[in-house]
């Protein structure tokens, strides 16, 4: 079968070695303790706590309810009690609030599970709102909530799904082993999807370093009606969504646009996974799988309640092998490094990396030496040295007109940097303090509006 | 800026020192990178520069009462040609060697910015020994630069100053001093050394004004 | 085929062997103060062309059909300078009514070509070596275009030179100068080509 | 247990500038070896004081300046090599001092050090050597090693020709330290290709420019234009310049596109001074003019930018 592939991006060394411990590593159930489930699980609005200390809870209960159409409940991941209700600090996004509970280890679900039955038979409409109610984001890292996804604006058209199972991220196994493992319920939650929108495509799109999981996903999707599986060439970012789509189908969404103005939806494998369950089990989302590598002993995939707290799962593999340096959630392009090992998983949180002191030491920035690496990395065709002159200068309107704002934060030039400038990190700052600009002009000019208004 | 308080050493200390056209204003720079091949060259263009403004400056500030403010420009240029063509029939006559050296450079001293600016900038508000002197300051300085300028490309470029051999024959001269390139070469690194003197001197100043505060 | 070949050899050699900046030294200010940026050096390089091209021609009749039939010809500073801001004047008024787009792009940098060394420089030289009409023109036009060359090369480097770690004492006037040396210097590969 | 916070990417590719640098050097080793094994002693002795000054330049420089002392990322010491190799094997040892202490003072240092200079500190240097001492710099000796396989060469017009490319090839006529072997030069590009330390844009497309031009300015004049273009890529400091000089990071374009149209604009210009030029070669001063065009190659070549394309055409 012909690969596909798009334009320019990277082959990180790690390709080939990251994935190694743990690509072949059966996922694990673990359950722990306690859990840490915090309320900003997706993009946009937090849920609200609807329970208090001392509270016993069951698998599944909604314990934050949905604040409005950006938001989804979150559930119970373990049965136990309540034991604080409390904001705690979350990865630099300021204090969030955290339902902390004990497992009292009886795995008892909330009875009133709703199956809607075989994906093939379900009534349409009801998929959309059982996926929200389900509390179902994008497992793939963006956490955005999935209903929202899938309910398009007036008079778009949307003709393909691609299921992501490019897994283009270094380290993490969590999608490889659910493709090999869970295979058709993967195709199960695609069809549900394609049936609620009326779509007659839908391609699982996986890179060709795993063919083990092509071939599995090949004979899931077998007599499927309008399945099929796309082997990509593999490279680094072929995940993101909109090099996954241009790799797919050759199209490319406009700039500033969602991927339906290319008239295609991305799912990640595991939200497809998730969303079978909501509609044959009528499950909420609990758990997931989550890669944990680096320098532990015995590197897994684990299944895990969601809120499990690094440190057990850290604890479940063996502990470190290494002092550790640096530990961050997903992978080595993208990571967000966490400050303690007390810090809870969430429903994105794919994989946990501990890097040692040597791998995890800072680089000093050494002057560019215009090799262009840069440029030839980059997925989105930016020219990233010369917005890094800008971003350094806090020249923020330069950056902006050298598109800045296009920059999707990949690192892929960043990996490539001989001179190990920090680019992402600059343009993370420009596309901050931009966004922050544009806000405020927006509500200046909303201000202003209200008070002619009046 | 007034005449009384300003005494006319000063004026003149300022065009050599303080506001030096070439090295700090950085005006009439087309003449200070052409004719500086040698010292001799750097002094000659120098004089007549000098000459021409002293002469436009006191021409100039005798007649600031009596010129139109609106056609002020025009005025100035045809007074300042004047006196550049007197120069060019003097030279060509008296110095017919370093006329033809400075060639073209002789009638452009008309657009040299520096004459036009002084004018402008001076001349048009003070009185004519102050003028004379801004011109005599001004002029000095102009052809103090040049003479440096021209004595070190000389000396690197043909090993010789004012025309006298100083490295020996042994020295094998580097050309490239006295070609185009070198001309823009060395005037800027001689710029960055002159910025180089005030910015330590200043700092020099700066930390005797502390230590005596 | 020989005088158009002709016309090219003057051309390579107006443009490229005896570039006004680089080997002449004629409109220095300018090409050190207008360089700034790529877009102003081309709006400059233009007006310049322009009234290099207009001062060529006029210049030319003057001297030839005026001073010369007149026996005056010391006066020839004089009347170029004349001539030159005159034609500035009119140009610039011209533009105003019949192009205000071409106006506001050339606008400001019109009143500083009087002051450009580079047009009087022209102007003497077409004398000096007797230069026939068409020459004159020629001349006047090619060492324009040769001086827009060199500033907005001079334009591209400055630019980049913008987020350059320069010495302080180096920044603005002094590497722009280093800068224009070595550019002379990369120049002179193009000597011996006419 | 002290977790570092740092924002992604956290993995880095293995190369590094002073990597980068290391592989040019090897790259330049073997045409500094055959260099060495034709010219003798003169040639190792001119190449060590270049080398050296231009180290101590950088050091002295970024001592007096307080800056960061970098000289351990080798690219002082490419600087020094590329401009020993450009030299004739007799030049003085003063004009290594000279034209090395050039380079990188006034060419490098002045501008702000690596990565900000706008020309090739080795091409610039050798510049202004050419026009400042023209007869030192064109001064040429003859490969002495080889002096006896000369005598061998047989005499008939043709095989004269060919033979006169296969001593270009192989370096054994006269020319500057590095440029005679046009076999080690190759070898040099294999590794720099190998290592991807360059791509081929830039070396080809340039090798192809002066081909074509040479040939199209040969048509005319020539006997065999086709033997005059093989003549003039092998002969003088074109593959040298195209494998070593013209591929310099600093200075040259960052796209592919940009390179290539860097690249035929060198070989344009060599190919114009060759022909008609007071010089007899113009290597040199194609990259030196082409390296100013290259910001305004870099300004006005348009990019596509992911999700422009179709409203671009569209509209």
């Amino acid at each position: 079968m012909l690969k596909k592939t798009f334009k320019r991006g990277i082959h990180p060394k790690q390709h080939r070695g990251s994935k190694r411990p743990t690509q072949d590593a059966p996922i694990e159930n673990y359950v722990s303790d306690s859990v840490v489930i915090h309320m900003a699980m997706n993009i946009g609005t937090p849920a609200t706590p609807c329970v208090k200390k001392g509270d016993q809870v069951k698998i599944g209960q909604v314990i934050g309810t949905a604040n409005g159409f950006m938001s989804v409940p979150v559930h119970a991941s373990i049965s136990g009690e309540v034991t604080a209700v409390e904001p705690i600090p979350y990865l630099g996004e300021g204090n969030v609030t955290a339902v902390t509970i004990k497992n009292d280890f009886y795995d008892t679900w909330v009875d009133d599970l709703k199956p809607l039955g075989s994906v093939e038979n379900v009534d349409p409409a009801l998929v959309i709102p059982a996926i929200r109610d389900a509390g179902i984001t994008g497992m793939g890292g963006a956490s955005f909530p999935t209903h929202v996804k899938l309910t398009f604006k007036e008079g778009a058209v949307c003709d393909t799904i691609i299921v992501n199972g490019a897994e283009c991220e270094t380290h993490l196994t969590a999608d490889h082993r659910l493709m090999l493992e869970n295979s058709v319920r993967i195709v199960d939650g695609l069809r549900a999807v394609m049936r609620a929108l009326n779509v007659e495509k839908g391609i699982i799109a996986i890179e060709d370093n795993k063919p083990d999981a092509i071939a599995a996903m090949e004979r899931a999707a077998f007599g499927r009606v309008g399945v099929r599986v796309q082997v990509l060439k593999a490279k680094y970012p072929q995940g993101g969504e909109k090099q996954l789509i241009t790799a797919v189908t050759g199209r490319q969404v406009p700039a500033g646009k969602l991927p339906i103005d290319a008239h295609v939806v991305v799912l990640n494998v595991g939200t497809c996974a998730a969303i079978a369950d909501a509609i044959i089990d009528g499950k909420p989302l609990v758990s997931r799988i989550c890669t944990v590598t680096g320098c532990v002993k015995e590197p897994k995939n684990l299944r895990i309640p969601i809120g499990t707290i690094v440190e057990d799962m850290i604890g479940a593999c063996g502990g470190f092998s290494e002092e550790p340096g640096k530990i961050f959630f997903g992978g080595a392009m993208t990571g967000i490094a966490i400050p303690n090992i007390q810090t809870p998983t969430a429903k994105s949180t794919n994989g946990v990396v501990v890097f040692n002191e040597k791998d995890a030491k800072s680089l000093d920035e050494s002057a560019c030496i215009r090799c262009g690496r840069c440029v030839a990395a980059c997925p989105v065709g930016l020219n990233p040295y010369k917005i890094k002159v800008a971003a350094d200068a806090s020249d923020f309107a330069a950056a902006e007109k050298l598109h800045v704002m296009d920059c999707m934060l990949c690192g892929s030039c960043a990996y490539m940097c001989p001179a190990r400038r920090w680019l992402t990190p600059s343009f993370r700052f420009a596309k901050d303090k931009i966004t922050a600009e544009r806000r405020a002009a927006a509500r200046k000019a909303a201000a202003e509006k209200g008070g002619n208004d009046k | 800026m007034s005449e009384e308080r300003m005494s006319l050493g000063k004026v003149i200390k300022n065009g050599i020192i303080t506001e030096n056209p070439t090295f700090r204003l950085v005006l009439g720079t087309c003449p200070t990178l052409a004719v500086t091949t040698s010292a001799i060259n750097g002094l000659g263009m120098g004089a007549a520069a000098t000459f021409v403004l002293i002469c436009s400056n006191l021409v100039i500030s005798l007649l600031r009462n009596f010129i139109p403010d609106k056609v002020r420009i025009p005025a100035f240029i045809v007074v300042i040609c004047t006196f550049v063509t007197m120069v060019q029939l003097l030279m060509q006559a008296f110095v017919p060697s370093l006329y033809d050296a400075l060639g073209i450079f002789i009638p452009l001293i008309v657009v040299n910015c520096i004459i036009l600016a002084r004018a402008e900038a001076f001349a048009s508000k003070n009185g004519p020994v102050a003028s004379a002197c801004d011109g005599l300051g001004m002029g000095m300085g102009f052809t103090i630069a040049l003479v440096i300028m021209g004595a070190i490309r000389e000396l690197i470029g043909n090993g010789s100053v004012f025309g006298m051999n100083v490295l020996g024959n042994s020295y094998e001269p580097m050309l490239l001093i006295v070609l185009a390139s070198g001309g823009f070469l060395s005037y800027g690194l001689l710029l960055g050394i002159f910025n180089l003197i005030v910015k330590k001197s200043e700092e020099k100043r700066k930390r005797k004004e502390a230590e005596a505060a | 085929m020989t005088e158009q070949m002709n016309i090219l050899l003057f051309f390579v050699s107006c443009v490229l062997t005896n570039n006004f900046i680089f080997s002449r030294f004629l409109g220095c200010c300018p090409f050190l103060g207008v360089s700034n940026k790529v877009e102003t050096s081309v709006s400059m390089g233009l007006a310049v062309t322009f009234v290099m091209a207009l001062a060529s021609l006029f210049c030319y009749m003057i001297y030839n059909w005026l001073l010369v039939p007149l026996g005056i010809t010391f006066m020839s500073t004089i009347a170029f300078i004349l001539v030159i801001a005159a034609l500035v004047q009119f140009v610039e008024m011209f533009l105003k009514k019949s192009s205000p787009t071409l106006y506001s792009a050339l606008g400001i940098y019109l009143p500083l070509i009087t002051t450009n060394c580079a047009v009087l420089g022209v102007a003497t030289l077409n004398m000096n070596n007797n230069y026939d009409l068409l020459y004159s023109v020629l001349n006047g036009t090619f060492s324009a275009l040769g001086f827009t060359l060199a500033i907005v090369l001079m334009a591209g480097v400055r630019e980049r030179l913008e987020s350059s770690h320069i010495p302080e004492c180096m920044k603005g006037f002094p590497i722009t100068l280093v800068s224009a040396g070595l550019m002379a210097v990369a120049f002179m590969g193009f000597s011996g080509l006419v | 247990m002290n977790l570092r916070i740092s924002t992604a990417p956290h993995i880095h590719h293995p190369v590094t500038t002073k990597r980068l640098m290391i592989y040019v050097l090897l790259a330049l080793l073997p045409a500094t070896g055959v260099g060495i094994y034709a010219f003798g002693l003169p040639a190792l002795l001119l190449i060590a004081i270049s080398c050296l000054t231009a180290v101590l330049c950088e050091l002295i420089w970024q001592k007096a300046a307080k800056k960061p002392v970098r000289i351990s990322d080798c690219s002082a010491l490419v600087t020094g090599l590329i401009l020993a190799l450009n030299l004739p094997a007799n030049a003085p040892w003063w004009l290594a001092v000279i034209g090395s202490a050039f380079a990188i003072l006034l060419v490098k240092q002045l501008f702000g050090g690596l990565g900000d200079n706008f020309l090739n500190p080795a091409m610039a240097a050798r510049a202004v050597l050419l026009a400042s001492w023209p007869v030192h710099m064109t001064r040429y000796v003859a490969p002495t090693f080889f002096s006896g396989v000369d005598a061998v060469t047989a005499a008939t017009p043709l095989s004269t020709k060919s033979a006169e490319l296969m001593d270009l090839f192989l370096g054994t006529i006269p020319g500057c330290i590095g440029e005679v072997s046009k076999v080690a030069i190759l070898v040099g590009l294999l590794i720099l290709l190998f290592t991807r330390t360059v791509t081929w844009h830039i070396p080809f497309t340039m090798v192809a420019s002066v081909f074509v031009f040479s040939f199209l300015f040969g048509l005319g004049n020539e006997e065999e234009p086709l033997m005059f273009a093989l003549y003039s890529i092998l002969s003088g400091g074109v593959l040298f310049g195209a494998v070593f000089m013209a591929t310099d990071y600093v200075t040259t374009p960052m796209t592919p596109v940009g390179q290539m149209i860097y690249a035929a604009g060198i070989g344009l210009i060599v190919a114009v001074i060759r022909n008609f030029g007071a010089y007899p070669e113009g290597v040199t001063y194609g990259i030196l003019l082409m390296n100013i065009a290259t910001p305004l190659i870099d300004r006005f070549l348009p990019r596509k930018i992911y999700g422009y394309q179709k409203e671009g055409k569209k509209a």
